[in-house]
């Protein structure tokens, strides 16, 4: 194993353990970020080029961005309050704690894994995208349809309160409109 | 050692931190940044799987995190508007305020 | 169209471009330290005593009435009135300034001064280069850098000069034909009272100044 | 002679790496590609604000920076030592890490899309399999540093800026990117490479195959030479800067070098869309005509990113700024549909082929969904005298 991954992974990690323990929610979406790089890095090193790529584009590019989007327009840039209920974080812990034991048990207790150790033959863009247009070509459709309903649906919920905002008929003061802006 | 075992590690370790946060976070969106971490802890497993795993057809792992990000980037639209419509009824984003079924 | 609007903007723009490069007349920029634009007579930057004559110490106009230095809203004027007195252009003892201070880092062109001064002895000056290295000596303005002469006034603006300078050779007439006609009448009655005595009273209020005010006509 | 030339700086390279043992020898080459990159767009960059300064001045019939240097060419030296030299100040409530790595983040991205650019036969510094794609992971990372730049000044005029910028990059990129699909279906990679390589003319052809002569092409060259435009920050889209607004946009607190590290994460942001433009669009390193091909390959990619360029300067020196909403508008009503026009005219163009059939029927869908997603954008709305509902009339 190369050095680069050890790094990869604890930027990956680091990031992760940051972004889910920071007080501040802006930098924990920004600890987010890093894992996501890093985890882009992984991948690179994996030889999954467009895969890796992809999850830079479409997480960094566009999750993140809706996240401290959101965080701005929730007004929750300031304090998490979950110093005032500690005792949440024992539990979590406990949780998270003992899923993970047991999974990297279960992961080192396998002796079955080293079954390929050769690298596949990295598969080009050109037959990537060929299967996804023969054998992948229904669940692609319906990550079309999916993400589709997914963009109605958010514009939806995100402009529900459109209705109730008077139009503009006639002329306004200066006092109503300012109410309504509010 | 078998480069997948350091690999799956570090997928289990991701999956365990995001679920601690998502379990142990009140803010809704930093929830939804713990769900998000698990999910790209099952995408690197795939991966992993994908490059190191028996599997005979070389993409099966591949396009399944591939469709794994895309089902991650609607859902978090979609989980984000929804914090939007909650932080409008409630005006705080912690989902201890979100506890009764009147809207 | 869409699209067309933007085709033109860019077309005018790239006429100026190329018309720069070939009309020199097309370019507004004046490069200042090398060019200068004329100033225009009525622009105005700060206060200078004007004096006539050669000699600034001698042909002040100023006589420390201290109008200027009470109506300045910053209050930047500072003046101290002399113990003695010296004959003005009319021939008057006045008082002239011993300290007359400006300070021009705190003076706003408000022109109050040269508003209010009955003697026309303070005006608005053109000198704009005005940058010093030291900010406290630099920017006050004593007696003796404030005064200019009267030759300068009148490069700078050269209309109000003339009326005043007109105004001036009137006054000065007048209180001549004035001092003339006192001492005629002075006569005549010294001629009534003691006649033979004429002569000698008669020369007596000739002003001293006289020879100031030649630089005032040229 | 002639190939010497072209290839100068490549045996260049393999001469300095050759002594290396043969592990890291592609890692030197990389960071030896990344030193001249850095190197020559850092003069660029440097040559453009003065050019770029003199140019817009003309338009305006002045006449420019003139005094440092001959002609004034020096005046950027100038500049960098005076950014160089200048206090560097952090605002009190600001948040101090993402306030100093804000403009790192910026910088870091911006150069490593040059990477993926082809700037000469033989010359990409990486030259991978999905390089289209990293060129755009690479610049859709950039909007996270705008946004920690925005937002760690703890300034409402920056956050305000930032979160302009961002939805403003935003809603460009799916027309930046979209328009460049076109190109991957003709060409049939994501190789940056090989996209250059497709557009060169073939034996026995005089003109080039640039993907500009085609009708969808060249419709697709304008949009993503306007998202380009839009995502550099650039007038008539230098809305996030808008001074009379916003003062500066997302960096007001930043002063000294780091100011100066943005205004060079964008010059160099402009210099890489347009190389990226000029590989799909425009041929890339190849000539446009087939007797012109004895001229090394870099200086026929540098002549055309200086076209560029002078484009982006000349369209800089001419129109106003956009109000926000028309922004928005253009992106979403506008570029988005006729980007999605585009894409099945570039399949209908691969099987009508090149010849006059390819043409007739094309054109008319490009110019048709031009024509009326113009009118929809501009010609419904009728211009009326102004109501003024606060000035007294």
């Amino acid at each position: 194993m190369s050095p680069i991954f050890y790094f990869l992974a604890m930027l990956t990690l680091g990031g992760a353990v940051a972004a889910m323990s920071l007080r501040n929610p802006v930098h924990c979406a920004l600890s987010l970020v890093v894992t996501f790089v890093g985890l882009a890095g992984v991948y690179l090193g994996l030889g999954a080029h467009f895969l890796g790529l992809s999850q830079v584009l479409v997480y960094v590019g566009a999750v993140a961005i809706l996240l401290v989007f959101v965080l701005l327009l929730t007004r929750g840039s300031g304090k998490d309050e979950f110093d005032e209920r500690p005792d949440r974080w024992w539990p979590a812990l406990g949780v998270g704690g003992g899923l993970g034991g047991v999974l990297i048990a279960v992961v080192l207790a396998q002796p079955g894994l080293a079954l390929r150790t050769a690298p596949p033959e990295l598969p080009t863009v050109r037959a990537l995208g060929e299967s996804l247009m023969t054998d992948f070509v229904l669940p692609l459709q319906v990550v079309g349809v999916l993400l589709t309903a997914a963009l109605i649906g958010a514009a939806v919920l995100a402009l529900s309160d459109r209705r109730r905002t008077p139009q503009d008929s006639g002329p306004v003061t200066s006092r109503e409109e300012g109410e309504t802006r509010r | 050692m078998n480069p997948i075992v350091p690999h799956l590690i570090v997928a289990v370790l991701l999956f365990a931190i995001g679920m601690t946060g998502a379990l142990a976070r009140r803010n809704a969106i930093l929830t939804l940044v713990g769900i998000e971490i698990m999910l790209n802890a099952a995408n690197l497993s795939f991966v992993v799987f994908w490059r190191f795993g028996p599997n005979p057809d070389p993409q099966t792992g591949l396009m399944f995190a591939l469709f794994s990000i895309a089902v991650a980037a609607a859902e978090a639209a979609v989980g984000l508007a929804l914090i939007i419509v909650l932080f409008r009824h409630r005006r705080t984003t912690s989902l201890d305020a979100a506890d009764s079924m009147k809207g | 169209m869409l699209g067309i609007g933007l085709i033109k903007g860019l077309a005018e723009t790239g006429r100026n471009f190329v018309g720069s490069y070939l009309d020199p007349d097309r370019l507004v920029t004046v490069e200042y330290p090398e060019e200068r634009l004329p100033v225009k007579e009525n622009f105005r930057q700060f206060p200078f005593l004007v004096f006539d004559g050669e000699k600034a110490d001698i042909g002040l106009r100023c006589v420390a009435c201290q109008i200027c230095e009470k109506e300045c809203p910053p209050q930047c004027i500072y003046i101290e009135k002399s113990k003695d007195k010296k004959p003005d252009h009319l021939g008057k003892p006045q008082f002239y300034p011993a300290v007359f201070d400006i300070d021009i880092s705190v003076c706003m062109s408000c022109q109050i001064c040269v508003e209010v001064c009955p003697f026309d002895a303070i005006k608005m000056d053109q000198q704009f280069e005005l940058s010093t290295a030291d900010r406290f000596r630099g920017l006050l303005l004593t007696r003796d850098r404030l005064a200019k002469p009267n030759s300068h006034f009148q490069a700078i603006h050269p209309r109000d000069a003339a009326e005043i300078d007109m105004r001036r050779v009137d006054e000065r007439a007048k209180a001549e034909a004035k001092a003339k006609a006192d001492a005629e009448a002075k006569a005549k009655q010294a001629t009534a009272a003691a006649p033979g005595a004429t002569k000698a009273v008669a020369s007596t209020p000739k002003p001293a100044a006289a020879p100031a005010n030649e630089g005032a006509i040229s | 002679m002639a190939a010497t030339l072209d290839q100068l700086f490549v045996q260049l390279l393999h001469g300095m790496t050759a002594p290396l043992p043969e592990a890291i020898r592609p890692w030197v080459a990389l960071a030896i590609s990344l030193g001249a990159i850095l190197a020559v767009f850092g003069l660029c960059f440097g040559i453009t604000t003065v050019c770029e300064r003199k140019a817009i001045a003309r338009m305006q019939n002045r006449l420019g920076p003139n005094r440092v240097g001959p002609y004034g060419f020096l005046q950027f030296a100038a500049d960098g030592i005076k950014t160089l030299t200048k206090e560097d100040i952090v605002p009190r409530t600001a948040d101090q890490v993402v306030h100093f790595l804000a403009p790192l983040a910026l910088l870091v991205p911006v150069v490593l899309t040059f990477l993926v650019l082809p700037f000469g036969r033989n010359m990409t510094a990486m030259d991978l399999e999905v390089g289209l794609l990293f060129f755009f992971a690479a610049g859709a990372s950039t909007e996270l540093a705008v946004f920690m730049a925005g937002w760690s000044s703890r300034n409402k005029y920056s956050l305000l800026g930032a979160m302009r910028a961002i939805a403003q990059m935003l809603s460009y990129e799916l027309p930046f990117i979209l328009s460049t699909i076109g190109v991957v279906m003709i060409t049939g990679a994501l190789s940056t490479t090989k996209i250059v390589e497709a557009q060169a003319a073939a034996p026995g052809e005089w003109l080039a195959r640039w993907h500009v002569f085609t009708p969808w092409g060249l419709a697709a060259f304008l949009l993503f030479l306007i998202a380009a435009f839009a995502e550099s920050n650039r007038s008539p889209f230098d809305l996030p800067e808008g001074e009379s607004e916003i003062v500066a946009g997302y960096f007001i607190e930043y002063s000294g070098f780091k100011f100066a590290l943005f205004f060079m994460a964008e010059y160099l942001g402009m210099f890489s869309s347009s190389g990226m433009a000029v590989t799909l669009f425009l041929g890339g390193w190849t000539a446009p005509f087939a007797f012109l091909d004895w001229v090394p390959s870099w200086m026929w990619f540098f002549g055309k990113l200086g076209v560029l360029i002078a484009l982006f300067i000349w369209v800089r020196g001419t129109t106003p700024r956009l109000r926000m909403d028309q922004l928005m508008d253009f992106a979403w009503k506008f570029m988005l549909p006729l980007a999605l026009i585009i894409l099945p005219t570039a399949a209908i163009w691969h099987y009508a082929g090149r010849g006059w059939l390819g043409w007739l029927v094309t054109a008319p869908i490009v110019v048709g969904a031009y024509v009326l997603l113009g009118r929809s954008l501009v010609g419904r709305r009728r211009i009326r005298q102004r109501s003024y509902r606060y000035a007294a009339t």
